[in-house]
């Protein structure tokens, strides 16, 4: 990206700041260990969306288990989530957990300090990014990462477009893995 | 110390402005305001109902200083940071709503006293002596003539050209101080709306005073297509009334065809129950591709600006009637009927013509010439699958769609024969025709849609416009004491998530029994879904504003009786004098009225002023998922803000602990999470037990049902004593509240926010 | 065939508003002008001066649908194509310029008719009887009182109203509409300015009818900061003249300095010329961060947005005395004065202060206070060259600076003890702060920017207001024949490419003859160079409106004199009648008074609709290169373009071949090359043989000049017979002429663009 | 860049279409030398600036003579070209040659056409990339390119922003000799 924003700043074209689009799943397992007290962001679409017959949110749970994430579930995640036998440490709406996390002193989901690392997956893509800018504008002591298959330029980290579920699966499943591997 | 100050020619000319000498109330504090007259208060929500900022872009380009990089705490060259220059794009998107509706009211109401004269009386008829309930909230005027309307709609403007004064590089540099300037222009719009609506009621003798309206039919398969068919887009009735009236005097209203798409549709059938609705603004591409109309009729607002080329395209003639959109068309307007429609016709020009009786003359004989010549078929399911063989299942219509789903799966799905995924689709699609456009095989997906599209018809009850003082009378004392659990108003713009959302949501409520009003597109859509027994929602519940009516007020414009309805319940209900007396109101349908918009598909600056407007008065609004593209929605954080209020029976401050309303604006991702939001949203610190045992018991209902089970997380924050526990969860709640250490408290006998920020307003003034 | 219509109440209420019945001169064709009426107009201008759009983002972000990317012929999902988007947004930039001034005018006019009552007489002195060219042109009204110029801006509030709902989502279609639009805000805009100046003249009784107003001390070294230091900010006279009342009633004008930044300073200098004038826009960070300003007054329109924080840390009081710009500060109106000054002396508070008078005591008091408290110390050289030398020529400071040079490299000569190049830098240097802002190792650059900044002082002569009467009667033949080779006016903000660039321009046409007017910072910045013998553009040239004359007619509201000087050479020198008669008056100017705008650091939104107007009446402008970030240019293609004009005289269409003026808004990217365009587009058709060679004398010999020698490739163009060509280029231009084939052509009688396109106005029309 | 652009258009943070950079001269070279009818366009700064004491006005003059392409000076370039004894092709300045190639239709400078390929070189750079906006937009049957050393994203092709003179001093000569080796 900054290669390309031009030498004099007001000729940019639109947007300064972005994403670094990160397509190894190892790197991304860094970033999440790394992370003191990292976020996972549910959204309504892992109830949608599936690979190969299994839900999203199903992968959205191995991840969070692997690395010990707490979750919100957003919109109404919830229920699937009750189906499941999962109790989310945190019920917000995806613009409400974005307004707590824009506080520096806000006491994050299980109440030991904000989060450093929010991870979104499975927001509607416009809500998500627009969520993200929030962050990315009002909230610089944290960092964004998300894991659908689309580039969010307003976040910190992000996949680029998958052109195919399988690359997508199979990022999934490595991040899973290395995620185990890291504990 | 406040120092006692003469009267100023200019408070002595806006005392003549709204008649200050006749005593029907006495005037309040703020007859007219300007800037800073409401300021405190709007500070006052800012300070609970903070703004969140989702920039859309990390530049400003407003200026040529720039482009500036406004990221990382970084100012434009004029010193202005990011927040700001959020609220600055707002408040132009509220200026360009309200300008919208005020030029929208000051033609009207030029049209109408060119009819009638400016002495035409104001008479909503039996039912409502409170005719105008913002005009006299805001301004302290009580308009009785339409002439009084002119002056009203020239504080307007006034305000409207001081206010986006403001958005001038290098002025204003606070973001709070700009969101005050856009709740400004935000309740002016709603006194713009008013305005137009009360003119358009008045000058064409819609009807008023009245529940029971007709019923009109609906959707694209209920416009005859064997007739000449005349299409009418856009927001102003001048043109489309003139147009049935011509029909009328010269007997042709049997041989031509009359519909509408957004809110002309509404208005033209509150003039006349014949003509047809074909949808809301999301309809529109779709439907003028279909080339049924052999005339369009443009005035202003929510019109395609690419309809002379598509119309050209589907053969259609077109007439632009208003000077807001001339689209570059040559202005005929002092032509000869005859030649204009001889060039429409031989040469397919297309003209703007301004002038209503002459558009109206010039578009029946036009269509009626044209009609003939146009083949009017509609695809079949053979076709569609040969046209969708074309398509390679690219991702490109997906990429560019703002609703963001693959059309290309549907389309794929028809060239195998299989017709559900894309009669799904139909009610995602928001009718942008970028698909089509981006799409590398040309594959013609709107046609195609033809066969998804349900040529099914509905009904849709015509818009009565304002709710009478006699129901306001009869749900005034359950509203404000919670029997009746709130008043949801659905409206705005159709870039819904999904088109069958609204319905949902209105039969949820209604059954719940909860008042129902709607307008606009919302309105439209509400009624485009039928039940088991094939009953839309306007057949199946009450016209009355009452626990469990479904009211349809009307177009955008009479959005100004919703919020218009809760100033009423002040007024009427509550005894509170409302003349020029802004803050009081506002402060008592925050606190006491259950109220909350629901604007699910919001798209434009009017409904970015609209849902403003209402804010300022104290109504939250919800929004559909897509609206955090308007940059700014005012949330509060429920368990670290101040929900301190006055009671203004003790004169005490009292920490009440509750977050009612939580928000005043929000975005829900979910029709589910809507579901939840809605009846929470409705909850008021003035609630009794009994009422507010009535609203939680909505609220742990519909949480179980759409939720997945288990209690609100937030229960406890709205449960004050055991009396406010619904029964049939008593149990739960109760085993719940022990687990986490709930403390029992008082309820405030009379909540206020005056008395605790610096206002004008004595406590006393709460107190009816 | 137009059709015979009856008068219609709007046009009788108009009729009544203009005060039709008082025959100063027939009502012309479009009295108060509403966006149609003056279309056609438009229409024919835009034929030739195309509209030239340079977007400046691939999208669109107005509305929910998008953003929209609008590449590669793509629609947004409105409709909406690129060039209707660059359109909309010129469109809002005129209209946020227009309705500043029409704000600024709205709001002196309510506090001159509160002091003097709206019976208030206007007068302009004993030479200027034609008092109010642009309002009498725009609307038909001769404005007698302070009453009648609220008639005239209410109207205009109006009329913004229906534009800015114009660029709702989702109306207009058409670019050329947009534009038309756009000319009729920037229309408006001269009139909301002309009503601001004629109020404050009549108010405040500045000089007027006099060319020789006093010379005014300017410069921030001519501040003396030994007393305490009141700085005022911004455009709006009402606080700044009467705090100059209150030291005079107070006895305290001797012991307190009155300075301003931007237009208020002017104003404020038209009202006492003892008040000091820092400099335009881009030296307000500068001097704000020097300390020397005790209190700071702000207003309105050009303000930094930061200038709260800023005033902070320089240790300055401020107050923020009008609402289009409160800053989130508490509103204190309302307060005890000593309890304001005591919060602001004590605390360190800001407030908003509403009330003229009570800004002004609290100003005065707090500044009396604050001074002996306050060190002003300017910094040394040494002390310069030890910060500087923390800076590691990194090239941030270049990368987001708005002038595109790089400060680093003076900063690192300073570092070396040399500020030559630091010196020269300072005068490219905006003060726009954004270098000190990304400066990785905090170099305080403004500090060191202290010892580039010269603290010479210069003298400008104090505005004047509008030009006699009795000027024009002696300019009017000799400009309309050409023998006084042009009008130019330089004017608008101070985004300048190099400030002396103007001071040079001014210079060398006023030595050539030509008449020069400016305005705004423009004014300032001409008289901040001095030649060899040390007297700036002031006091080597005259002050008339005449041959070589340098005439300052003020602030940014005196813009609306200099086109309404060219209204008046029409109306004047040639007899045109001007009531409601817009396009004739247009017309001649266009065709027949060699007239040309120099916007050469052209900034703002009031930049956009400022220059708008001109175009709309005929009158060509320049701006600086950055200029281009407007978006929008109105070029011609001299080649290919159609250069027929109506002969009036003969009735019949010439093809004269002639592109004069040649663009109407146009770029030049050195001002070299704008030394060589600004006599080029004073060029008309209607200049005699003898005005043309003394028009083409100066092309040639600036092309000379500043072009390395040669003849103008388009001289050709220019001239019509042998008589044209100026004396001393004989030889070469004949010999030049030869060898390209050139024909001579009969030149035009009457010229006019009347008669060749649809318009309502007969030929006749523009026959004096 | 099209990695950078996130799926769903909407969300997009950057415009949508921004130029290629180019560092190799090489590629320069080919790109100009299969264009059938260049133009060069001569802004100012070329006076201004030095490269090791040679204005770049001499570069230009240089790749104009080393590819035979047309020059249009604009500006008052034109003074120091006739000092050079270079009489340019053509005098207009930036927004009106810009006008001019707008037009499909426009004969060109040489009166053989519009011209296929426009080098931008030694305008203002803001004015530069406001110009080729234009062009981007409005003239899709050419393609620009840019010789400052800047990155100009509404170009076709663009220099990177060269952080040292030497690096783009290094890509003149080379692209003088690769043009000079293509004749
Ligand atoms: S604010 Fe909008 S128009 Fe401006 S640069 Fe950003 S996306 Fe483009
Ligand atoms: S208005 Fe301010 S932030 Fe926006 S472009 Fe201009 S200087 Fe930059
Ligand atoms: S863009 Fe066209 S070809 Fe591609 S998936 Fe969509 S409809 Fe099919
Ligand atoms: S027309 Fe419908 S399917 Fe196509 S892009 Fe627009 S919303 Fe999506
Ligand atoms: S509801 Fe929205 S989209 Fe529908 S007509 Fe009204 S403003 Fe337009
Ligand atoms: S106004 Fe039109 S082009 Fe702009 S974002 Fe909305 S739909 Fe797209
Ligand atoms: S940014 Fe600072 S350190 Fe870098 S060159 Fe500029 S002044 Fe020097
Ligand atoms: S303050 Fe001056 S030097 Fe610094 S970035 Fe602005 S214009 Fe450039």
């Amino acid at each position: 990206m900054s290669a390309l924003i031009p030498f004099h700043r007001v000729n940019v074209l639109t947007g300064i700041k972005s994403a670094r689009l990160i397509e190894d799943a190892s790197e991304y397992a860094d970033l999440i260990q790394k992370a003191k007290r990292p976020l996972l962001v549910l959204g309504p679409r892992l109830l949608e969306w599936a690979l190969d017959g299994k839900l999203l949110i199903e992968y959205a749970l191995e991840i969070a288990k692997a690395a010990n994430i707490p979750i919100c579930a957003t919109a109404h995640v919830k229920g699937k989530l009750t189906e499941l036998g999962v109790k989310p440490d945190s019920v917000y709406d995806a613009v409400e957990i974005v307004n707590a996390l824009k506080d520096p002193d806000w006491k994050g989901v299980k109440r030991a300090g904000n989060h450093d690392l929010v991870i979104f997956f499975g927001i509607r893509s416009d809500l998500g990014e627009q969520s993200l800018s929030v962050l990315k504008h009002f909230a610089p002591h944290l960092k964004t990462m998300t894991l659908c298959k689309f580039y969010y330029p307003h976040a910190n980290y992000s996949l680029p477009n998958f052109r195919k579920d399988e690359q997508w699966k199979a990022f999934l499943e490595n991040l899973i893995d290395n995620l185990k591997k890291g504990e | 110390m406040a120092e006692v100050k003469a009267i100023t020619r200019k408070e002595e000319e806006v005392r003549q402005l709204i008649k200050a000498e006749i005593p029907w109330e006495p005037v309040g504090p703020t007859p007219m305001p300007e800037i800073p007259d409401l300021r405190s208060w709007d500070m006052r929500l800012l300070k609970t109902y903070k703004p969140w900022y989702a920039p859309f872009c990390d530049l400003c380009c407003l200026c040529t200083y720039g482009k500036c990089d406004l990221t990382e705490n970084r100012r434009g060259a004029c010193g202005l940071d990011i927040a700001t220059q959020q609220a600055r794009i707002i408040l132009l998107a509220c200026l360009m709503g309200c300008s919208a509706h005020a030029g929208h009211a000051g033609h009207i109401l030029e049209f109408l006293i060119e009819r009638h004269g400016p002495d035409k009386k104001i008479d909503m008829g039996t039912f409502i002596e409170l005719e105008a309930p913002n005009i006299r909230t805001v301004t302290g005027l009580k308009p009785e003539t339409l002439g009084d309307l002119k002056a009203v709609i020239e504080y307007v403007y006034k305000e409207i050209t001081h206010l986006l004064d403001s958005t001038h590089m290098g002025q204003e540099g606070s973001y709070l101080d700009y969101e005050s300037k856009a709740l400004h222009a935000s309740m002016l719009d709603h006194v713009g709306m008013e305005v137009a609506d009360i003119a358009q009621i008045v000058g064409f003798n819609y009807p008023t005073s009245v529940a029971e309206t007709p019923m009109i039919e609906m959707g694209w398969g209920a416009v005859d297509k064997s007739k000449p068919v005349i299409l009418l887009v856009g927001h102003n009735p001048a043109t489309s009334c003139t147009l049935i009236d011509y029909l009328r005097d010269n007997d042709l209203y049997d041989k031509v065809e009359v519909c509408g798409i957004c809110c002309t549709a509404l208005e033209t059938t509150r003039y006349s129950d014949r003509a047809k609705i074909v949808g809301p603004l999301s309809r529109q591409l779709f439907f003028v591709r279909t080339g049924i109309a052999d005339v369009i009729l443009t005035d202003e607002q929510c019109i395609r600006t690419d309809i002379p080329i598509e119309a050209s395209k589907a053969g259609s003639a077109l007439i632009a009637t208003l000077d807001k959109a001339m689209y570059g068309l040559e202005d005929a307007t002092d032509w000869d009927t005859e030649e204009i429609v001889k060039q429409m016709v031989e040469d397919k020009k297309h003209f703007a013509i301004l002038d209503p009786e002459k558009a109206a003359e010039v578009a029946a004989k036009v269509a009626i010439k044209i009609a003939p010549q146009k083949r009017k078929e509609w695809i079949t399911e053979e076709e569609a699958t040969e046209l969708a063989k074309k398509c390679t299942n690219c991702d490109m219509c997906e990429r560019v769609c703002p609703n963001l789903f693959s059309i290309g799966d549907g389309i794929t799905e028809v060239a195998k024969g299989n017709f559900d995924l894309i009669k799904e689709q139909f009610n995602l699609c928001i009718g942008c025709g970028k698909c089509e456009e981006e799409c590398p095989k040309q594959v013609p997906i709107f046609k195609i849609m033809q066969v998804a599209a349900s040529k099914e018809t509905w009904k849709i009850r015509a818009g009565r416009g304002p709710i009478m003082d006699t129901e306001i009378r009869n749900v005034g004392a359950p509203l404000t004491l919670g029997t009746i659990p709130g008043v949801i108003a659905f409206v705005g713009c159709s870039n819904y998530p999904d088109i069958e959302d609204v319905a949902d949501m209105v039969d949820e409520f209604a059954r719940r029994k909860y008042i129902i009003v709607l307008s606009g597109c919302a309105a439209m859509v509400a009624g485009m879904k039928k039940d088991a027994d094939g009953k839309t929602v306007y057949e199946k519940y009450s016209p009355d504003f009452d626990a469990g009516g479904v009211v349809n007020v009307g177009s955008c414009v009479a959005n100004s009786h919703i919020s218009g309805a809760g100033i009423k319940i002040a007024n009427i209900f509550a005894s509170l004098p409302l003349r020029a007396n802004y803050e009081v109101i506002a402060d008592y349908i925050l606190n006491r009225v259950g109220a909350c918009g629901v604007a699910w598909g919001a798209m434009s600056q009017k409904a970015a002023s609209i849902g403003t407007g209402c804010n300022r008065l104290g109504i939250p609004v919800i929004l559909g998922p897509h609206s955090s593209k308007y940059r700014r929605l005012y949330l509060s954080r429920k368990e670290e803000d101040d929900w301190r209020v006055m009671d203004a029976r003790k004169r005490e401050i009292v920490d009440t602990g509750e977050p009612s309303p939580e928000h005043l604006a929000y975005v829900c991702e979910t029709k589910e999470k809507a579901m939840v939001t809605i009846p929470k949203l409705c909850i008021r610190k003035n609630d009794t037990p009994q009422g507010r045992s009535i609203k939680l018991n909505h609220y742990i209902s519909l949480y179980k049902k759409y939720m997945g089970g288990g209690l609100p997380e937030d229960l406890h924050l709205f449960v004050r004593r055991s009396a406010d526990i619904p029964l049939v969860y008593k149990k739960e709640v109760m085993a719940h509240l022990k687990e986490i250490d709930w403390q029992p408290k008082e309820p405030v006998g009379l909540p206020t926010l005056i008395g605790t920020y610096p206002t004008k307003v004595p406590i006393d003034a709460v107190i009816h």
